[in-house]
């Protein structure tokens, strides 16, 4: 029973296949996968930009969307169908063609990395060998995007914007990649189905999740602060910072084009954070043994939308970055304490399994944590900020 | 150790989070078409033009000055003078606007023609409930739309109308006292030589109208 | 016509492309990207010969290619740093006028 | 010749040849990204996955990204050059031509030694990561510890040169 | 062999070394250079301490221990070093230690006002090392090394006040005058190795000392019928005579006296002046030896009595006329060297050192209570404007009198019993009576002048106000700078305490060397002391006791009668002296004009030379150059004429064809990379062409 429940919607396209010829069959199952995959996370989206709203609202002492729809749920419908009815303003010496193809290109990008994220058992699209180098590279594009975008507008907010954003991205893939190669290290694969098969066994009731070494950890945390710049999310969200920059790249965008920009964004967001749960978090592979009769995509879909839950809440905490301090981040602290991590797993690797190699572990990352820490505290002495003028 | 302040801030968001379920004091937005905040008095949101008694059209205290109009600093108000002269609250012929539009999509509240008003015959009003689909017409304010009664001005700015009739009742007052002795002195006159003012009839109103300008 | 014959034309092709770019354009980072085509049909080149080889297992040509890419990285990198250190000296890129060398 | 090659190589060869002739910078490079792109998948096509995904991630992300921010470097002007053809410009057009004539003789003529290969096996040899990385690690291993030396230099290098004098800086 | 020996060396060098970190330190570390200065001079005071008792312990037999170390190799032999102890050096290094350990805290007090007082406390340290090592050494080298070391601090401390051209010309002079003493010092010391061949004093029989070498010595003869050693010893008195201030070398000391008080009460009253004295005694065995049996004294120690005994009455008279209150005890000092030297002549090394050691006591006790005199008075050094300082300076006054009283060998204090020591002895040489008489009216002329400069310096009243104080002053920079009545004040106890130590030393010493018990002589000569009143009653011993203590109280009663007897009323009166006998006055006060006789011979003789040579030089030698420099010249324009026509020409030739071919081939670089790109894809074709048409045949 558990076994079919698990594994429903596999056999539900396996029996739906049935019915076609066997020459079209690999194709149409490509297609039928795509086709649930785009429909479930772009359903997501619109869970994601209600919860988000309602979430923030209730931080700063607001009740959020309450007017369309119970609870404001159909929030997200109002917006989308707001965005499809606005004017398409597409600027005068805007470079048409590229203007167009930008926020096509981003959703396509977002969307590509799905395809080697294992969302339950059984449940890939298509198991890569190199799998994790595939979303990377793919996400790579999402650069391009950003930048036609930026520059095809013919606008300096825009192209100021594009050109935060590709700093951004270019400097902190850096340790989103390296941060994620402890994990190949470990299992010595870079296919996402090995490596969340890898997590799924357990010991007594503890799963072998690798968030749960040290250098597990620490990856987990490096990992997800590089995708929160990655993908442009607060405190990173200088690219569109509206105080400056009004809206960064986008900002020459209306209607249902601006609409599939934050599409774009919030897809990629959960790429990134499925990508997190790959390869940190066990997949789709239950917290505890006994707890495995759960379906695993439920367990996935859980995992999602609590590192959403935990990217609304730090959006709703934490100011925006200056551009310095986000550079400095990146390049003083986040590369060392990577490159550190991959050190502290390679000799994880190599030392005798037992309790040994896990203070050493925990040590080899800690110490470098707080000395940089201290570091980086030391090289600026916070103090009072008088103004000149206003005071 | 660094990351700490990230911490308190997360904590900090996650009480007011949960907070905000819990109490609803901290709750401080008003759910605006249910709820409303009492007006305050010194609000203000676009001119009206205040009529006393009951007909507007007769009532109306404007005189078609026309000093609002040049005032105007956005030149939102238009008027068109009247041709005739009917009497006014104190009995006196005065003009009167046949038109007067004023283009509140154009208006910045200013106050600045009820400063200038010499006759208090253009208030601000309070009335922010203004959205309309007509973005043309139905920001275009005429005569009747701008028509407001003397009991409405006194509702949304109590005290300052209090002042404003106080002051026009003892005008008004004045202005009686003053016909009344013009009238038995004319009809003292009138009585006393019939005969010899028949060229002459109505010498008095003018100074008096004078005297009211 | 063979698959591998194919390939290879394919490749002569994008390096001819990559040459007439190279020879053609004035602006040098386009001379650059050019060159960079140029290395790309040789990369392809090899993935084809390994493919079609006599010897796959020996992996010699993806390795080629690997280290033909990490080395074509750098190569862009430093490249493209000249071009904007010589850009900062003639405030130009067009290779025309970049002739100070000239005997 | 299957229909996906010739797709993949007309989609490559316009990409590519749009990248060389198109008059805006700009337009160059974002063309130069789908013959990248078409290398790629052509690279897919052969069995070499981890190649082809490479060939993304330096390629368009990082080659054209880096030729994107020279090109906004360089040009004050979003307008094209005036004459984007060099002076002698028939002359390296014959040359091009001429090499392309050359090796595509070459290809064609030596068509008989390359038929006396073994037969070509119809699946793509199997290059997995794990292999890959084996030989990386064993075979390669200098190879690999010199390309590594060489991208520290080249990375510190490019930072020295595009960094300028500081006095500049100021 | 024990610890103390073996570990001498410790000795000179603490102190030095102490000196090169003071050199090092910031001149704002006054406090660490002067508590390093002193804590290794009192360290060393404590090794000189175990040394004496080593030595004392030790008695029995002169017992001379040495310690060689081996130094550079000169072709086959080895130079070796060495230090030695014996009952001299213990004595000296007692003296040198304790008084320059008072020195030292007193220079504290003194100095306590100047900007250099790092650099002051790091050249006395140095001195002490030094000297301490010309104590110690066991070798005519190290003893010569360590005697240039201290004449160099010498000259540093004199020119201390370098700003000042006094002090600077003090210093010039100072340092060239004792080098010519140390020119012959230096060519006795050559001689002395070319004969021996070593330099070693004792080395087990070998030394140049010992038996072997000294019969050696005796046994050749050179010019004059003077006996080698005679030879040698008189070169070595030389340098001894110029750093003891004998009497033709003797024009420095009054002059060194510019230098800072300490340094003239350390340097050049008790340990540097007394070196030479100390070099005559520790070779003594050179200087004494004669042909073998023979009973007359040595032609060298004839020469030594007889200068000693001519410059004690030089100097006693010059003292009498100066007014200078350091340079009367610079000339007291000259003249009691000159009884040092006396006594080492007439009555061999015990009577020599015996009054060395208690005049080291007592005249730096003079010359620190001078210090303190001039201290309290702010800088003045002319005593005929001192005056009652008896009442302001009580202590000062107490010890500076019994300092003065033990300088006139007033019975009882300790330079009575040294100088009557040095007067019998003189009383009982066999060559002449002379020098008796000579060493009789010095010390008559002493009593006189020391207590002339009493009773200027502390009877009658104060006349420091009195005159401008201008130009005489500029000696001591204290008060230079206000010009407010001075008040005479007593001295810090920093300086006070080491005169009231010395005072105890200067009336007590004198016992350790009285006829009736003469632990001192025999200490020295190594054998046991006993105590017998008898040996007053011994050989001309108490007649001489008496007639010096009478000619003492004559001196004195010389010296109240002209200036005791009526109060000087005024800086300005004459002296009374001066009135009775005008002409010798001036002449004495002129110190017999010696400076003006050098300058007018010596000096003027090497200007006349200098002259002859610059002459020489200018017109003869340098004519004979430039005849060779302009055959030179026209060798080279000839040379240059034949590059220029010849060589050049060719050269030139042979350029410009190769840059016409260069410029012809840079056509080809055109600086366009295309075109060269262009080439490369031509050469490709070609390439490839090649290739095919390999592949076809």
């Amino acid at each position: 029973m558990t076994q079919t429940l698990d594994q429903i919607f596999v056999l539900a396209k396996h029996w739906l296949l049935g019915f076609l010829p066997a020459a079209i069959q690999p194709f149409c199952s490509a297609l039928l996968s795509v086709v649930a995959i785009i429909l479930v996370f772009a359903t997501l989206f619109a869970i994601t930009t209600w919860l988000e709203r309602k979430g923030l609202g209730r931080m700063q002492n607001r009740l959020g969307p309450n007017r369309v729809g119970p609870c404001g749920l159909l929030q997200p419908l109002a917006d989308g169908i707001k965005s499809l009815t606005k004017e398409d303003i597409v600027p005068a010496a805007a470079d048409h063609a590229v203007h167009f193809m930008a926020p096509v290109l981003l959703v396509a990008a977002s969307f590509l990395g799905y395809a080697v994220l294992p969302i339950g058992r059984n449940m890939v699209l298509t198991n890569l060998n190199a799998g994790v180098l595939y979303f990377f590279a793919v996400g790579s594009l999402m650069e391009l995007a950003v930048f036609m975008a930026g520059w095809s507008s013919r606008s300096k907010y825009s192209l100021l914007g594009a050109m935060r954003a590709i700093a951004q991205m270019i400097s902190y893939e850096v340790p989103l990649v390296l941060a994620s190669i402890v994990v190949i290290l470990h299992t010595g694969s870079l296919s996402t189905v090995a490596i969340v098969d890898r997590q799924a066994v357990y010991t007594g009731i503890w799963p072998h999740w690798f968030v749960f070494t040290p250098w597990g950890l620490a990856g987990f945390v490096l990992f997800m602060v590089a995708a929160t710049a990655e993908s442009n999310r607060s405190p990173f969200d200088l690219p569109e910072g509206e105080s400056e920059i009004i809206a960064g790249y986008y900002i020459e965008y209306s209607g249902f084009k601006f609409a599939l920009f934050f599409l774009g964004e919030y897809i990629g967001m959960f790429a990134t954070s499925a990508m997190a749960i790959t390869l940190f978090l066990g997949g789709w592979a239950a917290p505890f043994s006994f707890l495995t009769w759960v379906p695993s995509y439920l367990w996935f879909f859980a995992k999602l939308l609590a590192i959403i839950s935990a990217f609304i809440w730090v959006r709703g905490t934490l100011p925006r970055l200056r551009m310095d301090q986000l550079m400095n981040l990146a390049w003083q602290f986040m590369l060392p304490m990577t490159l550190i991590n991959l050190l502290a797993a390679g000799v994880w690797q190599f030392m005798p399994a037992g309790v040994a190699r896990w203070p050493v572990c925990a040590a080899i990352v800690a110490v470098p944590f707080l000395l940089l820490a201290r570091g980086l505290k030391q090289k600026r002495k916070f103090q009072l900020r008088t103004y000149r003028f206003s005071q | 150790m660094l990351g700490d302040g990230i911490l308190k801030g997360l904590a900090e968001t996650a009480r007011n989070f949960f907070g905000s379920y819990v109490s609803r004091d901290r709750l401080t937005t008003i759910q605006y078409p249910e709820q409303r905040d009492p007006q305050i008095e010194a609000a203000r949101s676009f001119p009206f033009l205040v009529f006393d008694g009951a007909d507007w059209q007769q009532g109306l205290r404007c005189v078609s000055c026309q000093i609002c109009e040049k005032e105007c600093p956005p030149k939102c108000i238009f008027i068109e003078k009247s041709k005739d002269k009917k009497p006014d609250a104190v009995g006196k012929p005065q003009f009167y606007p046949v038109r007067f539009d004023i283009d509140i999509s154009v208006c910045m509240s200013c106050q600045i023609c009820v400063e200038v008003c010499p006759f208090d015959a253009i208030k601000m009003d309070v009335d922010y409930d203004l959205s309309t689909d007509d973005r043309f017409g139905g920001l275009l304010l005429d005569r009747q739309r701008l028509a407001k009664s003397n009991e409405h001005y006194n509702k949304i700015h109590p005290t300052e109308a209090a002042a404003v009739d106080a002051a026009l009742a003892e005008e008004r007052a004045k202005a009686k006292a003053a016909a009344e002795a013009k009238a038995s002195a004319a009809a003292k006159a009138a009585t006393e030589a019939k005969a010899a003012a028949v060229a002459n009839p109505a010498p008095a109103p003018q100074p008096a109208a004078g005297e009211s300008q | 016509m063979n698959p591998l014959q194919g390939y290879l034309l394919l490749s002569a092709l994008l390096f001819s492309i990559g040459l007439a770019g190279a020879l053609l354009r004035r602006n040098a980072i386009l001379v650059l990207i050019g060159i960079e085509l140029m290395l790309n049909a040789a990369n392809l080149n090899f993935i084809a010969f390994w493919r079609y080889g006599p010897v796959p297992a020996a992996l010699t040509g993806i390795m080629f290619t690997i280290f033909s890419i990490a080395v074509a990285a750098a190569e862009a990198a430093v490249g493209l740093a000249i071009i904007l250190a010589a850009y900062r000296h003639s405030r130009t890129t067009d290779l025309d006028r970049m002739d100070s060398l000239k005997g | 010749m299957t229909a996906s090659f010739t797709i993949l190589a007309a989609i490559t060869v316009a990409g590519m040849a749009a990248a060389m002739g198109l008059r805006n910078a700009v337009h160059c490079v974002l063309a130069l990204t789908v013959g990248f792109a078409g290398i790629a998948a052509l690279y897919l096509q052969l069995g070499a996955q981890f190649v082809g995904f490479t060939q993304v991630l330096v390629y368009v992300g990082a080659v054209a990204i880096l030729a994107v921010f020279a090109i906004m470097m360089t040009q004050s002007r979003p307008s094209a050059t005036p004459a984007p053809r060099a002076p002698l410009w028939a002359a390296g057009g014959a040359v091009a031509a001429a090499v392309f004539a050359v090796l595509a003789w070459a290809i064609h003529s030596n068509a008989l030694s390359v038929q006396a290969l073994p037969p070509q096996p119809e699946a793509a040899p199997s290059a997995t990561v794990q292999q890959i990385g084996d030989a990386l690690m064993h075979r390669f291993v200098l190879p690999l510890e010199i390309v590594g030396l060489l991208l520290t230099a080249a990375l510190i290098g490019a930072v020295v040169i595009a960094m300028g004098r500081r006095e500049e800086m100021k | 062999m024990t610890w103390i020996v073996q570990n001498l060396w410790l000795v000179p060098v603490l102190p030095m070394l102490a000196a090169a970190i003071c050199a090092l330190m910031g001149y704002r570390h006054r406090i660490a250079a002067a508590s390093l200065a002193i804590g290794s001079m009192a360290i060393s005071f404590l090794l000189a301490l175990c040394a004496f008792a080593h030595v004392l312990g030790s008695h029995a037999g002169n017992g001379v221990q040495t310690v060689n170390v081996p130094w550079f190799q000169v072709g086959g032999e080895w130079l070796k070093l060495g230090w030695m102890l014996d009952p001299l050096t213990s004595l000296m290094l007692l003296m040198v230690t304790f008084v320059g350990l008072l020195i030292f805290i007193y220079s504290v007090g003194y100095m306590a006002h100047d900007d250099n007082f790092t650099r002051f406390f790091c050249f006395l340290a140095l001195f002490a090392g030094a000297m301490l090592g010309v104590v110690i050494a066991n070798s005519l080298l190290l003893l010569f090394m360590c005697w240039e070391v201290v004449g160099l601090t010498s000259y540093l401390l004199i020119g201390f006040w370098y700003a000042k051209p006094e002090a600077a010309a003090a210093a010039k002079k100072a340092f060239v005058v004792t080098k010519i003493g140390d020119l012959g010092f230096l060519l006795g010391m050559v001689w002395l190795y070319e004969k021996t061949g070593t330099l070693l004093f004792y080395d087990g029989g070998a030394g140049c000392l010992e038996h072997s070498a000294l019969a050696h010595l005796v046994a050749q003869a050179t010019i004059l019928g003077l006996a080698t050693s005679t030879a040698i010893a008189l070169l070595i008195f030389c340098g001894a005579a110029g750093k003891s201030g004998q009497v033709p070398l003797h024009v420095w000391l009054p002059d060194a006296m510019e230098g800072p008080t300490p340094v003239s009460a350390l340097i050049h009253a008790a340990t540097m002046v007394a070196a030479g004295v100390f070099l005559i005694a520790r070779i003594y065995p050179l200087m004494s030896v004669t042909a073998s049996g023979s009973p007359a004294p040595s032609v060298a120690l004839e020469v030594v009595a007889w200068v000693g005994a001519t410059t004690a009455v030089f100097g006693a008279l010059i003292a009498v006329a100066q007014f200078d209150i350091k340079r009367i005890l610079a000339y007291s000092t000259i003249s009691q060297l000159g009884y040092m030297m006396m006594g080492l002549g007439v009555g061999g090394v015990a009577v020599g050192i015996f009054h060395l050691i208690t005049h080291a006591f007592f005249k730096s006790l003079l010359f620190l209570g001078a210090g303190s005199v001039i201290h309290g008075c702010d800088g003045e050094q002319d005593i005929r404007r001192m005056g009652g300082l008896s009442k302001s300076m009580p202590i000062t006054f107490a010890a500076y009198t019994a300092g003065m009283l033990a300088l006139c060998g007033f019975p009882l204090f300790s330079g009575f019993w040294s100088k009557d020591d040095i007067l019998h002895a003189a009383h009982s040489w066999s060559i002449s009576q002379a020098p008796f008489y000579m060493g009789a009216f010095g010390a008559l002329l002493t009593a006189f002048y020391m207590t002339r400069q009493l009773y200027y310096v502390f009877a009658g009243t104060s006349r420091l106000a009195e005159l401008g104080r201008d130009s005489t002053h500029l000696s001591d920079p204290h008060g230079a700078a206000h010009h407010a009545p001075v008040h005479p004040h007593e001295s810090p106890a920093v300086m006070t305490v080491p005169l009231v130590i010395l005072a105890a030393f200067a009336v007590l010493l004198g016992f350790i060397g009285t006829p009736a018990w003469p632990w001192f002589q025999s200490f020295i000569d190594g054998q046991p002391a006993s105590f017998s009143f008898a040996a007053f009653y011994g050989f001309g011993i108490l007649p001489v006791m008496l007639s010096s203590a009478l000619l003492v109280f004559l001196g004195l009663a010389l010296g109240w009668a002209l200036y005791g007897r009526r109060p000087i009323e005024s800086a300005a009166s004459s002296d009374p002296l001066a009135e009775l006998q005008p002409q010798a006055f001036s002449l004495l006060g002129r110190a017999f004009v010696v400076d003006a006789l050098y300058g007018a011979t010596l000096v003027r003789l090497n200007t006349v030379c200098s002259r002859i040579s610059d002459w020489l030089d200018r017109w003869v030698w340098n004519g004979a150059v430039q005849a060779v420099s302009y055959f030179v010249l026209a060798l080279a324009w000839l040379d240059n004429f034949f590059d220029a026509a010849v060589v050049n020409s060719g050269f030139d030739e042979g350029c410009e064809s190769v840059s016409r071919g260069g410029q012809a081939l840079s056509l080809l670089q055109g600086g366009q990379v295309q075109s060269y790109m262009r080439i490369i894809g031509g050469a490709l074709i070609v390439l490839v062409l090649f290739l095919l048409w390999g592949t076809k045949i």
